[in-house]
Order: structure tokens, then C-alpha cells, then sequence
């Protein structure tokens, strides 16, 4: 799938939660993600620094997000903070209704997004499952939209898979799954409804062996991406014979 | 003087500058950015960026995050 | 996965429906199937003999199935024709309760299953998402249990994935989900579920693109199965954040 | 004679063995299989299994199945 | 709905874990079932005695079971002790496979059917959602079928509501939702699948209030019921407005 | 539930697709609705004119819809309207992203809200599953929420029964599920899920009986309403016996 | 004069009030609203309300709906 | 004599019948019923019903159930 012209696989990766710089660069090896997502955060609360210099090491895009963030003002303010430390552009548009459900606040998006649009960001936002939400974020000159499937860290997959599909129908620009996904299945049919790419964040930093993770998601997503194109059988009421009735012995 | 630093009180000396402050936070400049008052300060001013009483100081980077 | 002491890989794919012997050659390469399933019919209705001749230059094992047959005399003569045509004393046995629903009878399925362990066939029963039949099955000596997932040819996919999980639970020979895929999602959740081998038959073969379905479902059964031993997070009622909270600018 | 094979009437002069039969009905006998009246007939036994008024004969292929 | 000819509401309760013989008076008289269950239990388990006395005070049909019976000759004993201390021929035949899942064994379960039927048992057995096995349960003269929609007291629901749907199509016989049903909806979807009754037990005598939870059930039964009469709109993937598109204001 | 201080019953009725006044008579009569819903039309769309006589005559509640508006200023204009003709506050507030779906446009939803509270109506809007825009909504001012679920008249039920669970927790007003119910179990399951309501129409207006299934409906709102406060039962991994396992014969 | 009325072109003379137009479109004014250029004008005052060249006119009632 | 009632051990005095046995484990004989090694005994035949050595018995009643 395609960014702003550029090539991506269709695997994303967030990095949080895992334990190690080691961790980082054996989960990346085994998801060989189109990008990492990072959070930015105050110097005095990030701890051992070096994540970027393990990242660009292992030379993989990364995105920054404005995780957590509660309004648009702060949202904007974060992304831009994270052009000016990043050097990118790029930007996963994140702001949140609540700090309990971390369900986004589609007002406040809108306006962030816009804004940033406006300041030459590429703007990826984390978005529900409406499509006239979705039409708006693309009216206002998003690169993409990033639907949710089910909270943030549930591991709960696509709750509600119309929804996917309708805003797939709803958008001429990428659509990349975020959020929800807990198992390499639920990641496949994110693709095979219609979505570009899946981001994969506590599925994997949080699975007892992220690594083994990582590479499950991989060979999914591309499994789901191959299944769309090959033109699934239909879903029917009753069952339809796969070997031929004719000819059985004895009839 | 007094400052709000990543959310904390700090204490500095009247004629304080930037730099000083975001070297004293951050050993490696690389991968910093910094807002003052919620504003980003590019690092090429940093040097010439004077510091004031109440001034709200932002110096972040990258974190693991989803 | 293993049959009988023999190592198999974990993708099963059935052959009817597919237009030519060369389709059958290229689903086969790009599924690398542990085998392939063929049924036994009249050679009055069964035009091009040559299917065996290009099973075998494959180097595939074929597995013959005794599908279609109504009862448990049909299918143990059925299975022994299998035995002398292929010279294989495995056999995928399918006993149904009538051809609409192409259901197990699990009555005359226990009966059958029962004479040909006996006979020394090696018996891999097309059985319901039943673990008492299943746990009956394994009594007889069957080497596998083959739970359907939906009606055969249906797509619909794993109706009730807590019957696979209870079949799964109550045997401890190899569970092989058998009938109702229809895309790759649903057999990586099929061995997410526990099963050690997916059986697909119509999903592929009736695909708009048998040959990248077929690779597809691969990739898939394989993700499934590494996510299986990775350890997948909990499911949660409320979202988790991926992202720390702790030392976001402006808090 | 009358005999069924494959479901359908069928008819052979008296003394005729499976061998021939199978032979007309299955140019390269390998992976072809036989039973009459409900048993399998090995191929081996094809040239010495006489075959009678009323047979039910069965000559299965391996064919294209789920 | 009828068995055997007669009337009978068709909501159905259980009594086991109603706390005294007061809450099973104001449950029947809040449910006002079409019967009620018991189980057959050694006088020296049963304590207060007084449970028939008080059900037959109340005028209301009692079914007894043959709950927790493991396989066909226990349960065809537990059914001749009950015809003999109930005066009924009527018997719920459950024949379970294992103490854990209480799941049935159907191979059991058929085997005692044709035995009660044949010695004049009104047979009424608890199944699984098989439509294979409900036929052959007719075929041996059971009275009606009881499929289950989930595990006893698990109150899941109906998992898979196309093995209810597909139940009702094999046989002309009363079909009887048993157990699983954890709510009102769920009894009420049981109806609109098809079903004549359904037995409910754990959902009301454990719910938090037994009495008001059984008028609940019994309002959701009828509800379904009339449902199912009333021809219901047909799914569709996109929407339809319910008020006129023309005439609106401004266009 | 109470609406601006008001007892109304907990089901609500389109009025859209009923195919003359004497059905509108029947269907009141045989749902008893808290209230009826009405569209505006121009004068010249709207054919026999006597709707409103035949519902005052019923003495039921009319509550007028600005259905089809798809921006915000239509939709204040066509409230305005409503007050005019119906002499009536009350407005169920609709403003639609597109013809097509007719799914929420939340951020003209918002607007609408805000400017029609402004001038003193009494607005419940259609809306999404979206938590965030249910408490915007309420900060505006609005008496309700009506989230939906599913589509306007697919009958498809609640897509996503957590978004309804997760709107009811975010707001202290009265929560009315609007669009998509296609039978009573589904009506039930809104009212076990937190609901004060349910709006039906489609489902009523277009059933085969729609006397019936208004019947129908009533019973399962009024069975749902009764459940939620009756306390179900946990939904459980694992069986649980409904009679005791102590005291069978023979162990 | 030329005027819009529920969105058709409508062709009333000079001098048209509102209260003559309702009338012709609605036999009994109960249930009935209206809205000249977008604003409503209460039943009060249809007959005070004087109709002008290029007016759109919306005379709305209740409909059956969802 | 040793007897199992209930699947409990049980001593009963050489000669004793059903209807004494029963009597002693059910004040009210309505709603009971009893198997000797398996069989009905109708309620007519207990007192007329003489047990042995070794003989299973059960007596059961309705109890709460699902």
C-alpha cells in the first residue's frame, strides 16, 4: 500500500509495551513492518533514549502518534514537537474523548486534523467506525484513515465488521485498521474486508512471545491482502457438495 | 527565577538561555524538541532563546508507544 | 502435524471443483498442502483419468474420502475400493445423513469408523463439533478427528468456534477442521482455536483465483498456528493503552 | 448374460471374466478398482473371476473430491 | 403448543436452586409455565419432601428428569422410578456424556429413547443441535426434541442459532429450546427460530429475582412467539428509510 | 422512562410504511406506544392529510422527525416547522452524512442540537454508537440519546451490542435505541442492555402482521425492561448443573 | 409574479398574500406550517403577509415516518 | 443382614420386608419410589417384598431440578 507515494508494507507495529531494545529489533526483524509508531513523551519520563538510534539503526519508518492526547490543541502541539525531534512529517492523529475508554473525540480530530493539513502534515488519524466521519477527515485532506475495531488494547478484533467495510466504500485513500486486534485471524480480516494495511501494537508487544507474534501478524496480513484479490466463495444458507454426487458406489 | 520544566517547578538563574537547560535534561541533543510557553523552539535557537520568570518549558522525544 | 507417526504440514486441501489438471498443479504447488483429499467414482462418470498420474508426479499424499455415502455399508466398501485403487489404507470418512445437509450421521459414522480400524485402515473422520462423538471416535481408534466448522461448501466459517475448543479439549489425537471455510482468517482461527490442520476444499477451489487463495490459506494456517503457541493477550472488557500515559506534554 | 455394472444394465456373452470387462471399461488399469456383489476384487483375481447372470459390478476411479 | 395432545404454554421452567418452596410458588405463578422439572433424587439427599405436594397444589404439569444420568440403563432405571413415584410417563431424558460438560451422548441418549418409547414413556430428550440425530430421535417415537443452545447454566445463549433453525426443518415433532438461555431475548430468539417452547431453568432460579425474572421470561416467549407469526422484515446490508425521501423541506 | 419530566412506555413507533390510517389505528392500539414518530412533507407529498386527526383521536404522543435533513440548517428549519404545525416541542432530531446509508453526520448533529436547545425545544437526536458524541450531546443540552443499531431499516439488530452498553455508561439521560431492530428478541436485548426505549419502525411498519408484531414488541421491551432489573445470571466459560449431582440413582 | 412554492415554480398576481396561497393548497389549515425564505411565519400572520416576486414558500404537515 | 440403601451399607434383621425399610427412610410412603437390584418394586408389592442379603436398594423422590 501507498503513503503519500511511498511504498509500505502492510503490517505497522507499536513498539509499546515491549521490554527491551533487543525485543524491538527481534519484533521488527520478525514483522518486517512498513512502520513503527512511537509516543513522545517529557525527557524526564522516557527513561533509556536510545530507541531511535535502535529504530533508524534497523531502518524502518517510523510514526509518531500524539497518543493520549485530549484535545486538539494539545494533539497539535505534540505533533508538532514530534516533527521538530523525528524529522518527519508524518503524524498519527490521536485524540481521545476520555482517558477511560480512549475512544477518539471525532470533534476534536476534525479540528486537529485540519490544522495540521494546514501545516503541511501528512495526517493519519485514529478514528471510530463512522464513515461520515471518515468522508470529513479525507474532505479535510487526510492521507489516510486509521478506523478502530474494538478499544484500544482489548484484543477484542473487529467488533462490528460492517463498519470496516462501510468506511473502506466510504474513502478513495488508505484505510489501516488500528486498534483491537488481539489474534493473526482478526488481522486477516481487517484485510480481507477491504483495509490496506493493520496496525498491531499490545497483540504483539504484550503476547507471551512477541517475536513468534510478530511474524504470525505478518504472514496474515499478507494472507488477507492476497485472499481480497483472489475473490472469496459466497456465504451461502446451505451446504454445496465438494465432490461430485454422480457416480458414488452402490447408487 | 522560577520555570515550569516537563510540568515541574525548576529553579534558574536570571539570564538563563535555553541550551543550557535542554543539555542539562538531555545529554544528546539529537531526537530533543523543545516548546516554551507551547510554542516549538527550533534547536538552532536554542542558544539565543532567553528563559523568564513563569515560563512554561516543554523538552520531550521519542517513547515506545502504540 | 503429525498422522500415524508421518509429518504433514498443516494445510489440507480437497481437489473438486477445480477446472483442469494444470489449475490442480498450481494450487497444489502454491498450497503445499500435507495432502490432498480425492473422492472414488464410477470411471463411467469420471472423464479424465489422469488426475492420480499428476497427484503422484507431485509427490502429494492423497488421502481418499468416502464422500457422499449414506450409510456405514456404503462407506466401509467405499473405503475398501479407496484402499485397492490408491494403495493406502488411510481414509477420510464421511458417512452423511442425507445430501441436503450433507451432515454427519454420527450413528452410522461410529459403525463404520468401528469395522475399518478394525480392517487396519487409518480412519480420519468428517465428524460435528460434537466432543462426546469426537472422544467415541477416538475409543474406536480413529488417528484424527475432523470437526466441521459450517456446512460443507457453506463459507460461512466457524459457526460456534466454543465447539472446536470443547473438541479439542476432549481428545488427544489430531483435530483437523473439516468443512465451511471460506477465507484465510477463518483457518488461521481454526488453528488459533487449537486444531493442528485445516481442510479446505471449496474456499480454493471455487475462489475467483484458486492459486493465490491456495497460497493465501498457507500463509494463514501457518500464522494461526504460530499465534497458537505465542500466547495471545486477554480479551478485556475496557481498553488498555498502548501508549504510557505518563509524561505527555502539557499534563 | 445381464449384469449391473456401474448401476447400469449391461451385457456379456456367458464366460466372460472381469478381466475383459475392466479392460473395456478402463484402458490403464492402474488405480482402477473392482467389486462384485459388494467385495472387492483384487486385480490379481481379475483373470480367474467368472462372472454371472444378475452380477452387481462396481469399477471406481480415484476422481477430483473435497 | 401440544405433546401428546395436549395443550401446554410454551414457556417451560426448571426449579433446581429455588431457595425455598415459597419462590417456587411465586415463580410458577409469575412464569405460569406450560410445566415444571424435577429431578429424581435418594430420599436421604432430597430434604424437605414437600415439593410435589406444593407443585400440585399449584395445578401446574411437572416433567420429571433424568438429569446427570451417564448412560442408558441408569437413565431408563431414573425414568421407570419417576413414572413410579410421579404417576407420569412423561420423562425429560438427558443422558450426559461426561459430568463436566453435561453435554449429551447421543449414542446413549437414542438407545434409551427407543427403550422408554417401546415400554410407553412420552419421550422428551435433550439433545445437541444435530438435525441428524433429532430425526433419528423421532424415528424412534420420542414426543418432541429439546436441542440445546448452549451448555447448562452457562446461559451463552444460543450459539449457533442455524443448528436451531436446521433442528425445526428435520422433524415435525415440537421443538424445545433446552438449555443455555441466559435472558429474555435469548428465549425470545429461541421462538423466532422456530422453536414451540422453551425450558428455562438456571436463568430464573439464579437470577438475582426469580420471580420477576420469570414473568420476564415468560412475556419474551410469547413475544417470539407472536414473531414468528408475524413475518418479520428481511435483513439487508444497507439501509432503507423509514420515512418518505419526497416532499422534504428545502429540496 | 421519563422524557422532560414525563412518563412515557418504553416503546416507541414509526409511523412510516403503514399502509392506511386503520392499520395506524390497529398497530397503536396493539404496540400501546410511549409515543409515535412523524416526518414533515410538503403538502403537495403528502396525500390523505388526516394523520395527525387519526392519532390525536388515539390520544397519543406525536413526535416529529426531521428525517432525510442533511445538513444542520434544514434540519432547524424543518424542528421549526414541526413546533408550527404540531404545536409541539419535542423534536427527533436526524441529520444524515448521505441518501445512502443515512448514517449521523455528528458534527451537523452537533450543531442542530445545540442551536434547536438554544430555542427551547426538546431534542432527542439520532446518533451513533459513538460515547463521545452521546455526552457532547447531552452537554448541548439534549433530553436523550438515540443511538442506533444497525442501519435504518436492515433489520439487522445491534451490530455491536458493547457501543450501546458504552453510550448508556457515558450519559445520565434516557437512552432510546433507534434504526436497525429487526424482531423482539432484538428489541428485548436493547433493554438488557441499558436502554430506557426502543424505537421501532421498519420492523412494525413493514412486517407481514404489523398488528402482531407491534404486540410482539411490546412484550419484548416490556420483558427486556423487567430482566435488566431482575439481575441475569453470568455468562459462563463452562457448564453448571440445574439439578443437584448429589443423591442419583445407582452411583 | 414568479415564485418557488414546496420547491415548483408558482405563478401568483401582484399583490398575492400568504393566507390565499395556504388556503389553495391545504383545505383545512389545522396541522399545516409555513416558511417564506427560510423563515417560519406563524398562522397569525398569513393574512398580513404580502408574497414578492422570487419567494419560496414551504407549506408543510405531518407525513407518516420513521 | 448387610444390604446397600442409597449406595450406603445398611443392617437389617434377617427377614425384613421392603415396606418396613421404606417406612423408616419416608414418614409420608406419597411421591416415593423404590428399585430392588434394579428393578421397580410397585408400592402395592412392598410389604409382600422380602429382602436378602446383599440386595441394593433405592429410595427416591422429586427434588428440585433443571
Amino acid at each position: 500500500m501507498q503513503i503519500a507515494g511511498e511504498e509500505l508494507a502492510p503490517l505497522w507495529l507499536g513498539t509499546g509495551g515491549l521490554t527491551s531494545l533487543e525485543t524491538v529489533r527481534r519484533v521488527v526483524a520478525a514483522g518486517a513492518p512498513g512502520l513503527v509508531t512511537v509516543s513522545l513523551r517529557r525527557v524526564s519520563d522516557t527513561g533509556d533514549g536510545s530507541l531511535l538510534a535502535t529504530l533508524s539503526a534497523l531502518g524502518v519508518r517510523v510514526l509518531p502518534n500524539t497518543a493520549g492526547c485530549l484535545g486538539a490543541r494539545e494533539a497539535v502541539l505534540t505533533a508538532e514537537l514530534a516533527r521538530e525531534a523525528l524529522g518527519t512529517d508524518w503524524v498519527k492523529l490521536e485524540v481521545i474523548g476520555d482517558e477511560h475508554s480512549l475512544l477518539p473525540d471525532v470533534v476534536e480530530l476534525l479540528e486537529a486534523a485540519e490544522t495540521l493539513v494546514g501545516r503541511g502534515f501528512t495526517v493519519l488519524p485514529y478514528t471510530t467506525g463512522d464513515p461520515v466521519v471518515a468522508r470529513r477527515l479525507v474532505d479535510v485532506g487526510c492521507a489516510a484513515v486509521m478506523p478502530l475495531g474494538s478499544p484500544i488494547g482489548s484484543g477484542r478484533g473487529i467488533a462490528d465488521p460492517h463498519t470496516i467495510e462501510t468506511v473502506r466504500a466510504a474513502v478513495d485513500v488508505p484505510v489501516v485498521l488500528d486498534a483491537g486486534i488481539g489474534t493473526p485471524s482478526e488481522a486477516a480480516q481487517a484485510m480481507e474486508l477491504g483495509c490496506d494495511a493493520v496496525l498491531v501494537a499490545t497483540a504483539v508487544t504484550r503476547a507471551e512471545d512477541p517475536v513468534v507474534m510478530a511474524r504470525a501478524m505478518r504472514l496474515a496480513v499478507e494472507a488477507g491482502g492476497l485472499a481480497r484479490g483472489a475473490g472469496r466463495i459466497p456465504r451461502r444458507e446451505s451446504a454445496r457438495a465438494s465432490s461430485p454426487m454422480r457416480g458414488r458406489v452402490g447408487r | 527565577m522560577h520555570l515550569s520544566v516537563n510540568g515541574r517547578p525548576h529553579e534558574l538563574p536570571e539570564g538563563a538561555v535555553l541550551n543550557g537547560l535542554v543539555a542539562a535534561l538531555a545529554a544528546d541533543p539529537r531526537g530533543i524538541a523543545v516548546a516554551v510557553n507551547g510554542s516549538v523552539v527550533h534547536a538552532a535557537d536554542w542558544p539565543a532563546t532567553a528563559l523568564y520568570e513563569g515560563d512554561r518549558v516543554e523538552v520531550v522525544t521519542a517513547h515506545q508507544g502504540g
